[in-house]
């Protein structure tokens, strides 16, 4: 059992706690006293209107971003024991604690193919002299081929990043989270500009995912949350509006106020 | 407006000039002169006068039929002040253009950079500015003064009574191998002439230097202290406009303390308004303002060629045209081109200088000339002042520098060499035959 | 050689002056005789009470004295065209026209100068003018002969201003100080510490050399510790006002870069060329009206931003307009440009520094103190700069032409869908930014070099103020200039002009690692785009 | 066996690089030849290489060296380096420090201890960092290490504080033109604006002789084929794709995990040294090393070099470097009253009419050209592999 700053008590399977993150941009605060608690293997959404902190929060946990205020508690899967505080690191340490991201505007490596940006997100020793002298093995290939089906980008897979379709970006993307391992992920928009059909294959997708991960989801697509069934979290003015299932939160008078800007 | 209007036609003259430089390889059985300095880059500025004053000595020769019978062909190129492109350049017109002789170079290290080549391919070139000494090469003849024809003298004015019998001295320089050499040189000299240490104040400063407030203040400081104050001033080329423009600005007059200049002639002040310098001096071996026939001619051929009637001479120009005839009277005596008997033949070789005398080439490789001190006149001219009575022998290497001193350079047998060592009587450097 | 002078001076002071003609053969004299012997003819032509010797005195001065070598006249002279006018100086009969080397101006060097202008001052002691009996009275300062003392004693009864008798104060001390009796002495003393004049300090330190009156050392100590404690103290301000207008140069230089480079994030390497442009221009002016060099800053600004910005619109409408959006192929195209444009200047106007005339009304400088004086041309610069900064920032920020500059540089496709021509816009922009650069170099003309590689001497300072400041930002630009140039004139008097330049690239190069987009970057997300 | 391997692993690295095989081929040809031509052929005959041509060539190809290091970073990292004539000088002057001592008591001075301007200047004692300049094996370590330090340095401050874009470009630009400053100060000790120059021989042969004109002709054109196939080796790896996406998306190459500063560092030291490498081999060839290198113009005209090219090729920035050289000579010697207008042009033609650089327009086309004729010889190629 760990203390929260708040006497709050934390459940042992808490994979990430945010506790009371507040962060400031030049007076004003994008993230006001959030606490946030993600369990392992949870699937969790998060909606807000812009300028909610969605964003940032993905940033501070990602350590793009130092809080002015509080702490991010993560609890690797190894050593359940000790909770490290991520905002003591920066991005490359974070993803190789095992935090993957999955950016808002698609950001994948679009001089390199498919394959290449797959085999750069390979779980492995990142230093550049490992890179140096790095050769991709039999396992390696085989769990980039499976990736790749699972994404339905084999028959691209020579292609060049940037000639791909927006959906097919987004899904790379995705699979390049998959191949880092991790055990948390967040996921910004993934439905963004896809059609129907995809968008419901990616919350297939992702819920798939979630089986032995924590994948926390941005969205504004009602549909795609709908068909995410999971918790959901509503972040408004940098923190916790409301949380609970969909149907809770919709019928929560606050969020709709928030949401109809009364 | 006529300076444009001259300029323009400027333009097309070197235009055509580029032209005939390349066409005129065709041409046959030609002596070729190879033209070596820069036309861009920062050196520009000095250097393409030079080149100007080469291209009309060629056509005059040619006017009177040339040398040897042949027609005289120049071959211009633009090391564009880089100092490897110079010993490229130069490489380039000895092996590839096989021109017989080089007149070029402005600053030390293009010099420095060429002289290796000179050295390997045995070619001959004519070093037409007043620089640090301490060299004499067995290919280069040096026109320009050497420290003991410019600065010494300027000293010994500036202590005398007409000079305004100086006491204190601020050496200001550009940071680099002239200037340092000389004000070496010039320390030495004046505490041999008693002068103390604490009288002495030397400042160096960047190339291109422009903001002089500080130093043209701490030096208006240093003259307050009473005694009779002047400064020597070695700053080179484009930092000199700002200098002088903040001397006269802080108000400092020729008159409270003077600046006797080696690097600032005529062709500088055309590029400043002279109207708060009056009274500023250089020290030179010639000045457009000296009263001769041969002077006057020279004006008039000069403003004709560059098609300016403003236009100035000065004294690298007067180098080049003693080194251009001396080593026309060289090849005429010695019946070829070839560089070994040219240079066997131009020891001695006498000819008139524009200030009215004669310059002599002497044994290592030096002219004996006059040294002129000059003030500035509000119409960019000098006002000559004060000359030695006849001339001064240039010294390679300075009697006021302890290393130096022991050296010695004479090309004619028995010691033929150009750093001779008077004490181990080894003739270091160079090592050829 | 002097007392003569001087009692020349009393007598005439006192006596009504009798006339007296000149020499026959002074022509002859001053062109053949010796330096020493025209010293004694300047002394006593200058100090004779007859008028004609008196005005031959102030033109062979002014160097407006000249001899007709025939005939060895003393005459004066005045260009016609090729030729020049000769009248005679006695008769004022006119010779006719002579070729320049007929006639011979009188020689003169710094010594005659000094000596003519001294001694001619002192006919200024009763003048009218302050400024003239400020220059007489200099002259008597820390020259200790009787006569001068006479003659200091004798103004001071009729002398009115209180800063001329407290400089005649300062004289008479100076003499007390040397001569007096022990209690003058230390008073002489004591009144000198109060002096900024460096007579007083080098009295006091001749003095404090060879005297061993406790008392009177005492004294002297003191004062030279006031006048030290002054000297200091005005020397900072000195120090900072060079910083300032360092300051004000960079950000001049840099301030058109501020625009082309700052707000449409061109690496336009060709800007020096701009500013050599605006300085060209103020030469071309000069030239073409001779006569109104006082008044040709004044025409030259104007043109000087037509011409530049002109350039400018030119360039991007040919060149950059291709470019937007590739920064780098910005940098390598206006290097290109700046060859040609420097090639250009070369082939038109020669590679030769041209001269540029700095007008009156701004060469010299305010005195202050004689401690501290402040050069004019510098505190117009300043203040230049200043007025430049404040107008551009005003036409950024409230006029129409500003807000749509700032709406393209911000969001193209947004400023375009709003109906802007974008392309017209950019074009405006670059010009806008050239133009500045082009007045700049008007004012930079007063105080450098104005030739082929004038672009090239200011062009990196100015990228280094650009993005020390942070690019994208006025103000930095502005408070990064100042405080680049402040720095580098306190660090370089104990370490040397060229350390302390390097020290300052330092400095830069570290801060950028405190601050890696600039002094004045923007937080948080704006970073990202 | 050893040698076939390489030979092997040499193939693999070209495989899929049809432009750097034909790049190395035609520089291995014309390296060969040149000096044929050079040595072999009498001077009398049409056909010989000057020496002239021989060290010009020599020159180019250090040039050459320079502008595939700056695209090692630049094409590949998008680390725009305005400053890397900086460290080709510095390889210049530990070079030129050697040929300095080698000089020995054959000094104007004679003098045994002190290179000549130190003579002149009167100093008494060598400054303790010309130690050990006399060794050559010293130099050429010294020519590796003082860029890579210093590129280390510089590298680690900038990269780990995540200078970028246009201000890291500045500060390379600031610190080659503080280097430059300082290196014009007589009292630095290294010759002020003279630089090194006046060098007698280099190993005890003797530096005007056409042999060892040669032998630096023919070590440049080894030493760039070697960095060529180094570069190359670096960008094929799994290190070069990150570099790549470093240069296309350094953020979201940090969330895979990678140290982005740690990738940047390596590249940056490497290109140092290559750099140095080139300034080495530049400087007996011309003969005299000076501050004027560093000035920051001359990095411009790199970066110039490397576009013209045609950048984040490798050879097209070897092409490029060649190019824009062999131009210069030409111009300047051609119509030297008007070169700059030619040369201005250049830039500014290429740079609107090939923004890919030559490569980039060239290459597409014998692309395609090839595609159609190389098919056999590909397949031989691939069967070594």
């Amino acid at each position: 059992m760990v203390e929260s700053t708040h006497g709050k008590s934390i459940p042992d399977d808490t994979l990430l706690y945010l506790d009371s993150v507040t962060v400031s941009f030049d007076g004003f605060k994008a993230l006001n006293d959030l606490s946030l608690l993600i369990r392992k293997g949870e699937l969790r959404a998060m909606i807000g209107p812009n300028g909610a902190g969605k964003s940032t929060m993905m940033d501070v946990i990602t350590g793009k971003t130092r809080p002015d205020e509080g702490k991010v508690l993560y609890r690797q899967a190894d050593n359940s024991s000790a909770d490290t505080d991520l905002t003591r690191f920066d991005e490359a340490a974070v993803a190789n604690m095992g935090i993957g991201r999955k950016f808002q505007k698609p950001s994948v490596i679009e001089s390199l193919t498919v394959w290449e940006n797959l085999e750069l997100a390979l779980a492995g020793r990142r230093s550049p002299f490992a890179t140096l002298f790095h050769r991709i093995d039999q396992t390696d290939e085989q769990k980039i081929s499976d990736t790749l089906d699972l994404i339905h980008l084999a028959e691209r897979r020579d292609d060049l990043g940037a000639n791909l379709s927006h959906g097919q970006k987004q899904w790379l993307e995705i699979g390049m989270l998959l191949l880092q391992e991790p055990e948390l992920l967040l996921v910004d928009e993934p439905a963004a500009g896809m059609t129907d059909e995809e968008t419901f294959r990616t919350a297939d997708l992702l819920r798939e995912i979630a089986r032995e991960r924590s994948v926390v989801v941005v969205e504004h697509d009602m549909e795609f949350i709908r068909a995410l069934d999971c918790r959901v979290t509503v972040l408004h003015e940098g923190h916790v509006l409301a949380e609970g299932s969909l149907d809770h939160v919709q019928n929560n008078q606050q969020v709709i106020d928030v949401y109809l800007g009364r | 407006m006529k300076t444009i209007k001259a300029t323009l036609t400027g333009l097309s003259l070197a235009v055509s000039l580029a032209a005939t430089a390349n066409i005129a390889q065709a041409a046959e059985d030609t002596i070729k002169v190879g033209v070596l300095h820069s036309l861009s880059g920062t050196m520009a500025i000095s250097e393409t006068t030079l080149k100007d004053t080469v291209l009309m000595m060629i056509e005059k020769q040619n006017k009177e039929g040339g040398l040897l019978g042949k027609k005289l062909e120049p071959v211009v190129v633009d090391p564009a002040s880089n100092w490897p492109l110079f010993a490229e350049k130069a490489r380039e017109l000895l092996v590839k253009e096989e021109v017989d002789v080089i007149f070029g170079s402005w600053t030390s290290v293009s010099r420095k950079s060429v002289l290796p080549v000179l050295e390997e391919l045995n070619g001959l070139m004519f070093y037409p500015v007043q620089y640090e000494g301490e060299e004499s090469s067995k290919n280069v003849f040096y026109t320009g003064a050497a420290p003991n024809q410019q600065a010494i003298p300027a000293v010994d004015y500036l202590m005398s009574e007409a000079g305004g019998s100086v006491e204190r001295f601020v050496l200001a320089g550009t940071d680099y191998v002239y200037p340092r050499t000389t004000n070496k040189i010039l320390e030495s000299y004046l505490q041999s002439k008693g002068v103390a240490e604490k009288d002495i104040m030397i400042n160096y400063t960047p190339f291109g230097h422009s903001d002089w407030q500080t130093i043209v203040a701490d030096i208006k400081k240093f003259g307050n202290a009473g005694k009779k104050t002047a400064v020597i001033s070695t700053v080179n080329g484009d930092a000199n406009v700002p200098f002088y423009k903040e001397l006269g600005n802080q108000g400092i007059s020729a008159e409270d303390i003077p600046v006797i200049a080696f690097s600032v002639g005529e062709e500088e002040l055309s590029g400043i308004d002279t109207a708060p310098l009056v009274g500023h001096l250089a020290a030179w071996n010639y000045f457009m303002s000296a009263e001769s026939e041969v002077n006057d001619e020279f004006i008039d051929t000069w403003q004709t060629f560059i098609k300016d009637e403003e236009r100035v001479t000065n004294d690298p120009m007067e180098a080049t045209y003693i080194g251009f005839n001396m080593w026309a009277k060289a090849v005429e005596k010695a019946g070829s081109t070839e560089v070994d008997a040219v240079r066997d033949a131009i020891y001695g070789v006498t000819v008139p200088n524009l200030t009215g005398g004669t310059a002599v080439m002497n044994t290592n490789h030096h002219l004996t000339k006059p040294v002129l001190i000059g003030e500035i006149q509000d119409d960019g001219q000098f006002e000559i002042v004060w000359e030695t009575s006849g001339g001064v022998i240039g010294d390679a290497w300075t009697d006021f520098l302890p290393e130096s001193a022991k050296i010695i350079a004479d090309w004619t047998s028995p010691v033929k060499c150009g750093n001779y060592s008077l004490e181990t009587g080894v003739c270091s450097g160079q090592k050829y035959e | 050689m002097k007392v003569l002078q001087r009692l020349a001076v009393l007598v005439m002071l006192c006596l009504p002056s009798l006339a007296q003609a000149l020499p026959d053969d002074l022509g002859q004299q001053l062109l053949k005789g010796s330096w020493t012997e025209r010293e004694q003819l300047a002394s006593t032509l200058a100090s004779s009470p007859d008028a004609l010797s008196l005005k031959a005195a102030q033109l062979w001065l002014d160097g407006e004295l000249f001899v007709l070598k025939s005939s060895k006249q003393l005459v004066l002279s005045v260009k016609e065209d090729k030729r020049y006018r000769v009248t005679d100086l006695v008769s004022g009969a006119d010779l006719g026209l002579h070729k320049k080397r007929a006639i011979k101006k009188v020689p003169l060097n710094n010594k005659l100068r000094g000596l003519l202008r001294t001694t001619l001052s002192l006919q200024n002691l009763q003048s009218p003018n302050k400024d003239l009996r400020r220059e007489a009275i200099e002259n008597l300062l820390g020259d200790t002969s009787a006569e001068s003392l006479a003659l200091l004693n004798q103004v001071q009864q009729q002398e009115q201003n209180t800063d001329l008798q407290a400089l005649i104060a300062t004289g008479l001390a100076v003499d007390a100080l040397e001569s007096g009796t022990p209690q003058e002495q230390i008073k002489a003393a004591q009144q000198l510490g109060d002096s900024n004049h460096p007579v007083a300090a080098q009295a006091l330190l001749a003095q404090q050399a060879n005297t061993d009156d406790q008392a009177l050392l005492a004294a002297i100590n003191k004062s030279l510790a006031d006048i030290e404690q002054r000297r200091r103290f005005y020397g900072a301000i000195e120090n900072t006002f060079f910083g300032l207008s360092l300051g004000s140069v960079l950000l001049l230089s840099a301030i058109g870069l501020a625009i082309t480079f700052g707000v449409m994030g061109v690496i336009n390497m060709a800007h020096g060329e701009m500013i050599m442009l605006g300085a060209y221009t103020t030469f071309v002016v000069q030239s073409l009206l001779p006569d109104h060099i006082g008044a040709s800053l004044f025409i030259s600004l104007p043109l000087a931003f037509l011409v530049a910005g002109a350039t400018g619109v030119l360039i991007e409408r040919t060149v950059i307009r291709h470019l937007y959006g590739r920064p780098l192929e910005t940098l390598l195209a206006t290097f290109g440009v700046s060859l040609i444009l420097q090639q250009a200047v070369r082939s038109i106007f020669s590679p030769l520094n041209q001269s540029v005339i700095t007008p009156e009304w701004m060469s010299g400088s305010i005195v202050i103190n004689e401690m501290l004086s402040l050069t004019v041309n510098r505190v117009v610069v300043i203040g230049f700069s200043l007025a430049v900064f404040l107008g551009l920032l005003f036409v950024l920020k409230y006029t129409r032409a500003g807000l749509s500059m700032r709406a393209v540089t911000q969001n193209r496709a947004m400023a375009s869908s709003m109906g802007i021509r974008t392309g017209q816009v950019d074009a405006l922009t670059f010009g806008l930014g050239s133009g500045i650069a082009g007045i700049a170099g008007v004012a930079l003309s007063q105080l450098t070099n104005v030739g082929p590689n004038l672009g090239q001497n200011y062009i990196i300072d100015s990228f280094m103020v650009v993005v020390f400041g942070g690019v994208g930002n006025l103000w930095g630009t502005f408070v990064a200039a100042m405080g680049l140039g402040i720095v580098n004139k306190f660090i370089e008097p104990w370490a040397g002009a060229v350390i302390a330049k390097i020290l300052v690239l330092v400095f830069i190069i570290l801060f950028i690692q405190k601050r890696p987009r600039g002094l004045f970057a923007l937080k948080g997300r704006a970073i990202e785009s | 066996m050893t040698t076939k391997l390489q030979g092997g692993s040499v193939t693999r690295l070209l495989l899929n690089d049809r432009g750097g095989r034909w790049f190395l081929a035609t520089l291995a040809i014309a390296t060969v030849l040149v000096l044929a031509l050079n040595l072999l052929v009498p001077e009398s005959s049409p056909l010989h290489v000057s020496t002239y041509m021989v060290t010009l060539l020599g020159k180019y190809l250090c040039y050459g060296l320079l502008a595939l290091a700056l695209d090692l970073v630049w094409g590949y990292c998008g680390i725009l380096s305005l400053g890397h004539g900086a460290f080709f000088a510095l390889g210049g002057y530990a070079m030129g420090m050697y040929l300095m001592r080698q000089i020995g008591d054959r000094g104007v001075y004679g003098n045994p201890d002190l290179p000549d301007f130190m003579v002149f200047l009167d100093w008494q004692t060598l400054p303790w960092y010309w130690q050990g300049f006399d060794q050559f094996w010293f130099a050429a370590l010294m020519v590796l290490l003082v860029p890579g330090v210093l590129a280390f340095l510089f590298g680690w401050l900038a990269f780990r504080s995540r200078v970028t874009g246009v201000y890291l470009s500045i500060i390379t630009q600031a610190l080659t033109y503080a280097l430059m400053l300082m290196f014009f100060q007589n009292d630095f000790g290294f010759g002020g604006n003279n630089g090194l120059t006046d060098f007698k021989d280099i190993l005890g042969f003797d530096l005007q002789a056409d042999s060892t004109r040669a032998v630096l002709f023919l070590l440049s054109s080894l030493a760039l084929i070697a960095g060529y196939l180094l570069c190359r080796a670096l960008v094929n790896s799994r290190y070069g794709r990150v570099l790549v996406a470093v240069r296309d998306a350094e953020s979201r190459t940090r969330f895979l995990g990678y140290r982005v500063e740690h990738f940047k560092l390596l590249a940056f030291v490497v290109s140092a040294m290559l750099a140095g490498i080139a300034g080495a081999l530049y400087v007996p060839q011309v003969g005299i090393i000076n501050p004027g290198e560093f000035s920051p113009i001359n990095s411009i005209e790199l970066v110039i070099w490397v576009a013209i090219g045609g950048r984040g090729t490798l050879f097209g920035a070897v092409i490029g470097a060649l190019m824009v050289s062999y131009a210069k000579t030409w111009f300047t010697g051609a119509f030297p009253e008007v070169w700059l207008f030619a040369l201005g042009a250049l830039f500014v033609v290429s740079t609107l009419w090939l923004p890919k650089g030559l490569v980039g327009v060239v290459g597409p086309v014998l692309e395609r050209w090839r595609t159609h004729r190389q098919q056999p010889a590909l397949k031989e190629v691939a069967d070594h592999g």
